[in-house]
């Protein structure tokens, strides 16, 4: 399986390692791990938040932080984890890592845009953190005028610079990906060939470059506005606030797909490979990505329920809702499909990614919920909502980052991890990950707001619970840091392809050379071609492995 | 419910509306719980049968796969839109207030506080006195920012907005203390825009209302004001401007110079008083009518309007 | 590949007719056609974009992908126009008295 | 001329130009996403204050647009003249309709520049010295508060493809381009006649208003 890669002694590791040489590379592997540096960062700068949030409402006075803090606090944790770690998370690391290795390419089309993107992502966080070292921001991740223009009293500015900013960078990976997608692909490898997770990274890319310009004019908008003192949002003006809302959410809900969809096409490569069958449905997936990426659009106005918008659209917006519902539940049933008669292993990506499937469904299932017009009225703003899309993002999207993460591990740096530890994390993570998240489903029926510092003493058990779980899950989140870290110096050296998969990345050595194959391979078969019965396998190129 | 159970698990329930909102949250928890079984249920038991070392028979797998696909995407699909139209139909009772509630009340969020005006000129901050079992509409709009009225008990929140008049109802089933939350981020003191729906028998809350040392009716304020803010130098029928009379004005139709026609409702009579131009002036009257955005609160705003419909409901009463 | 004259012809003409169309959209503002007068002037602007989509931005000939997000970015555009303009059109309609 | 060989990720330089090309056609569907969402606000609101939006637009300067679509749409013509020549290998001439084009997108932001005193001279710039005048309400504020915002990041664009235009003459000055690659040069063209197309759209949302004569 090393042929394509047996006259190329050195990986992208080890062929120049100036300091220079990796700020100034072109390669997409070293920008992925320059991404991943960036993000890891920023996650942990969004947890800290996140744990002083939870410390904060031990106690339902709320005597930890001052109202101004615990409200600028929860901002921070917003806005750093939407944009400067969940939405680049999977694509702009494992998505330019491995888009061109699975597509048999030898790098994106545009290798310099990357690396601007990687630079421009910098710039934008430098800007966040003045913005947070200056003062701090008060308004929410949402941004709501009039608030955020006339009223806040934080650095509203420099947030939304920095989101602004930071929209530049989506773009111009989102670009990099589509094209790239479209143009490089290597001979053989048709659409319906495509790995599922390329399949959702192009997705995700459209719906990035349809999303997040409407997102960088609204806050330009919002950024004026504050700065001159008059503008568009302005109700004394008769500007209308619901005007933001809408041009708002039009990005943000499809931004949640595009947190999501490729934790769904990271899953889809877990599944297959550790229960050694095809993916249930391949044609199936491939449509409900396609599905849900499009339907994402047209449901945004269901934040709005409760806002003003007028009772004929609630009850269209709530419709398309229960639209976008169908192809996630597709793909839910496809995945457990999947493990039907499998020769199934509890490998560390696996735990991950049953976890991912079990949690997205909580999260779908209250969805659901929200997307029933009354009860939303109901736990609308409440913290029902609040463990809703926890669910989906931290529960899916992060649970699904280190499943791939771990996967993908021995491909990005050689080295194999530590298999216990990692399964006591993964195991850990998905029970301090429940007990953080699922009080607040109860705490969001009784009452309990989100974006309040003091909460009736009543609500007070409950919350303790949460943050108990807080805890066990910034163990678990920590606890990949030190046993990767360990790896990357003691860890077994891996083979080309130790988890015996079908795509193109494992037909190239671990580490990958710098350009990835030798010579472009040729593509014969669609992917996940692993038989359970023998426990064989066909790797897309057409070879037969027993 | 108790206030000392050990954990609390369910909201009062204390208006009509939260009956329904609870019955529909119910069935849907029921049948979360159902397919939440059935996944997990796969899942775990697939896991277990199908584990590597397992001997279980791994041949004949499903191949062709469409039935099974469009069966469940079928299926799926019937069952939300049977949630759908149940929750369509329930947020259209909910939201469509009654049209002759038994009671009408003024809100206006500020931050951080919220401001309730009862039609006899009664005012209340961060409490609101309710008798029960009758039907109570809102009618509220902010002074700065987006709050939003939510009273957990009675499972109704609406945004209140700043420039536009929102509504909402419900109709409060049992007596008690009520908690009234802001439920959109509106600053610093969002967590403490807090206050109480008192919910009282009738005759405590017409007791209630007596010893709140209030002589003039919400109309009569707005009639004064009427006066003092120079409106009735125009809008009176003795006067030598050219503006329309507003006496029997209130739930008319009248047609626009843009050509429009609008039911003369809050909204609009708030817009008159606050915007101007021909998207509001009535045909046939010259727009002579200035602005008073910024010379007039919210509160002002409304009295006037209670003033303006005051008018309709005495006929022939002209100003 | 050796230097191949492309006539000029097509642009030069697509420009006279662009100009013409920017005069008609300035004659137009001067006409009293209430509310057609937006759509005449959009749709002016609409023609002119097609033109210099198709001429001077070479779509012209055989469909290709260029087509698709050419005409995706219009196309997306009339989810948010169109989405929000239930809510717009049927707001203020409710509650009907 | 010395020989150009694709991009070491590319295996031709046809694949390297369709792939530049694509990448820019991806790049315009997000820019009409940019400017469609500040449409949209217009939209909505001219819908609303459609009385106040022809009360205010009427005192926008419609010569001016008008000059300008004219200068934006002849610059559209000498880039593709531009790019043309290039086609043909006559360096000359390409290096001669670049800095034309270059030129009339520097006349383009002076004309606009000039529109501004004008407006600040009249008393129409929001937040610097905004006038009420007779029959404004406070929505014919909008208006001009839509407009700065408009025509501002339309000129940034013009701005930046300007910058862009000089650098690719530098280029075709030092021969980096030959019949067979002048990818760049259409590339560039592709985004400069977009931005025409958005002035195009700009001007029937600004200039056209409240000029009827009934």
């Amino acid at each position: 399986m090393s042929a394509l890669a047996a006259d190329l002694p050195t990986s992208y590791l080890t062929e120049e390692n100036t300091i220079a040489s990796w700020l100034l590379t072109r390669d997409h592997k070293r920008i992925a791990l320059l991404f991943f540096a960036s993000v890891t960062f920023f996650f942990f700068i969004g947890g800290i938040a996140a744990t002083f949030v939870r410390l904060h409402l031990l106690n339902p006075a709320g005597v930890l932080l001052q109202p101004d803090m615990y409200n600028r606090m929860f901002t921070m944790h917003g806005v750093t984890m939407v944009w400067f770690f969940l939405i680049p998370s999977i694509p702009a690391t494992f998505g330019n890592f491995f888009i061109p290795l699975m597509i048999g390419a030898h790098d994106l089309a545009f290798p310099r845009l990357n690396l601007a993107s990687w630079y421009v992502f910098n710039l934008s966080g430098l800007f966040l953190l003045y913005t947070y070292f200056a003062g701090g921001v008060d308004t929410g991740w949402t941004f709501y005028a009039p608030y955020s223009t006339l009223y806040a009293n934080g650095h509203v500015i420099g947030a939304a610079v920095a989101v602004f900013i930071n929209g530049f960078s989506t773009i111009m990976t989102a670009l990099n990906f589509v094209v790239t997608i479209h143009r490089m692909r290597a001979p053989g490898m048709t659409w319906m060939r495509l790995p599922l997770f390329v399949w959702a990274i192009y997705a995700v890319s459209l719906v990035m470059l349809l999303a997040t310009p409407v997102l960088a004019m609204t806050l330009a908008l919002v950024g004026l506005e504050r700065f001159m003192g008059v503008g568009i949002f302005d109700p004394s003006l008769g500007g209308d606030p619901l005007l933001y809302q809408h041009m708002f959410w039009f990005y943000s809900h499809p931004a949640v797909y595009i947190m999501i969809l490729p934790a769904m096409g990271v899953a889809s490569e877990l599944i297959p490979c550790f229960s050694r069958r095809p993916v249930f449905g391949y044609t199936g997936m491939t449509f409900a990505i396609i599905g849900i990426a499009v339907i994402s659009f047209f449901v945004w106005a269901h934040h709005m329920f409760v806002a003003g918008i007028s009772v004929f659209s609630a009850i269209v917006f709530s419709l398309m809702t229960f639209f976008v519902a169908v192809p996630s539940a597709i793909k839910v049933f496809n995945w457990t499909a999947t493990l039907h008669k499998g020769r199934i292993s509890f490998d560390a990506p696996m735990l991950y990614a049953l976890g991912f499937v079990g949690l997205f469904t909580v999260g779908g299932l209250t969805g659901l919920m929200l997307a029933t017009l009354p009860i939303d009225v109901h736990v609308h703003d409440t913290y029902f909502v609040i463990a809703h899309f926890h669910y989906i993002m931290v529960g899916g999207t992060v649970s699904a980052f280190f499943g791939g993460l771990h996967y993908w591990w021995p491909k990005i740096t050689g080295r194999l991890y530590p298999e216990m530890w990692a399964r006591v994390t993964a195991v850990l993570t998905f029970l301090g990950f429940n007990l953080t998240f699922f009080p607040q489903f109860i705490l969001g029926y009784l009452g309990m707001m989100r974006r309040y510092y003091a909460y009736p003493a009543k609500f007070q058990d409950w919350n303790v619970l949460s943050s108990a779980g807080a805890s066990i899950l910034a163990i678990a989140y920590a606890l990949p840091l030190f046993y990767l870290g360990w790896s990357l110096l003691w860890g077994q050296r891996a083979s080309a392809n130790p988890w015996r998969a079908t795509g193109l990345e494992w037909l190239t050595s671990s580490p990958p050379p710098k350009e990835n194959f030798a010579r472009t391979p040729t593509v014969k078969v669609p992917p996940y071609r692993y038989d359970p019965e023998d426990d064989s396998f066909i790797s897309q190129d057409g070879v037969a492995h027993a | 419910m108790s206030e000392e159970q050990w954990l609390p698990f369910w909201p009062p329930v204390a208006s009509n509306t939260a009956v329904s909102v609870d019955r529909l949250f119910i069935g849907e928890f029921a049948l979360s719980i159902v397919i939440l079984g059935l996944v997990f249920g796969m899942i775990i038991a697939f896991s277990i049968r199908y584990r590597r070392g397992s001997a279980a028979d791994r041949g004949n797998r499903v191949k062709k796969t469409w039935h099974w696909e469009i069966g469940w995407t079928v299926g799926s699909l019937a069952v939300f839109l049977c949630l759908f139209v149940w929750g369509a139909n329930a947020y259209v009772w909910l939201f469509e207030p009654p049209r002759h509630p038994d009671l009408e009340i003024y809100v206006i969020g500020k931050q951080w506080m919220w401001k309730m005006e009862h039609p006899g000129g009664q005012r209340e901050i961060d409490e609101l006195h309710l008798p029960v079992d009758k039907t109570v509409r809102l009618l509220m709009t902010s002074e700065d920012v987006i709050h939003s009225f939510f009273v957990p008990a009675f499972r109704v929140k609406h945004d209140v907005l700043p420039g536009q008049y929102e509504t909402m109802w419900f109709k409060p089933t049992e007596t008690g203390r009520f908690r009234i939350q802001c439920a959109q981020f509106c600053g610093t003191q969002h967590a403490h825009m807090i206050g109480d729906v008192v919910v009282e028998s009738e005759a405590e809350y017409a007791q209630w209302l007596t010893t709140q040392g209030v002589h003039a009716s919400l109309a009569q304020q707005g009639e004064a004001l009427f006066r003092a803010d120079g409106c009735s130098g125009c809008h009176s029928a003795n006067s030598t401007v050219h503006a329309p009379s507003l006496a029997g004005i209130y739930g008319r139709v009248v047609h626009l110079q843009s050509g429009e026609a609008r039911i003369v409702d809050e909204t609009y009579l708030r817009d008159c008083i606050l915007l101007g131009g021909a998207h509001i002036d009535v045909a046939g009257y010259p727009p002579v009518m200035p602005s008073f955005a910024g010379k007039i609160s919210e509160g002002d705003i409304l009295e006037l309007i209670s003033y303006i419909q005051s008018l309709s409901s005495q006929p022939g009463g002209s100003p | 590949m050796s230097a191949k004259r492309e006539s000029l012809v097509p642009y030069i003409v697509a420009w006279l007719v662009l100009m013409l169309l920017l005069g008609m959209s300035i004659l137009s503002a001067y006409l009293d056609i209430g509310i057609f007068h937006p759509m005449v002037t959009f749709g002016i602007a609409a023609t002119q974009a097609a033109i210099i989509f198709l001429v001077f931005m070479r779509l012209r000939g055989r469909p290709s992908l260029k087509w698709v997000f050419a005409a995706g970015g219009f196309f997306w555009l009339s989810f948010l126009f169109g989405l929000s303009i239930i809510d717009y059109a049927t707001r203020s309609g409710f509650p009907a008295h | 001329m010395r020989e150009i060989v694709p991009e070491p990720q590319f295996a031709t330089l046809e694949q390297q130009t369709e792939t530049a090309q694509l990448g820019m056609w991806v790049f315009i569907a997000t820019e009409v996403m940019f400017f469609g969402a500040l449409i949209f606000t217009y939209f909505i609101y001219r819908l609303t204050y459609w009385e106040q939006f022809r009360l205010a637009g009427a005192d926008s300067r419609i010569l001016l647009g008008s000059i300008n679509a004219a200068i934006l749409l002849t610059s559209s013509l000498t880039m593709v003249m531009a790019i043309n020549f290039a086609k043909e290998g006559r360096q000359q001439r390409v290096i001669a309709f670049l800095l034309v084009t270059a030129s009339l997108g520097v006349l383009f932001l002076c004309v606009k520049g000039y529109e501004y005193v004008l407006d600040y001279e009249s008393n129409a710039v929001p937040s610097l010295n905004f006038a009420f005048k007779s029959g404004y309400h406070a929505p014919s504020e909008l208006y001009w508060v839509w407009y700065f915002v408009a025509t501002g990041f339309h000129a940034l664009h013009v701005t930046i493809g300007v910058g862009a235009i000089l650098a690719m003459t530098r280029l075709a000055w030092r021969g980096r381009f030959s019949p067979n690659y002048y990818t760049p040069l259409e590339v560039l063209g592709l985004y400069w006649s977009f931005v025409d197309t958005v002035w195009l759209f700009l001007f029937a949302a600004i200039y056209p208003l409240g000029r009827a004569v009934t």
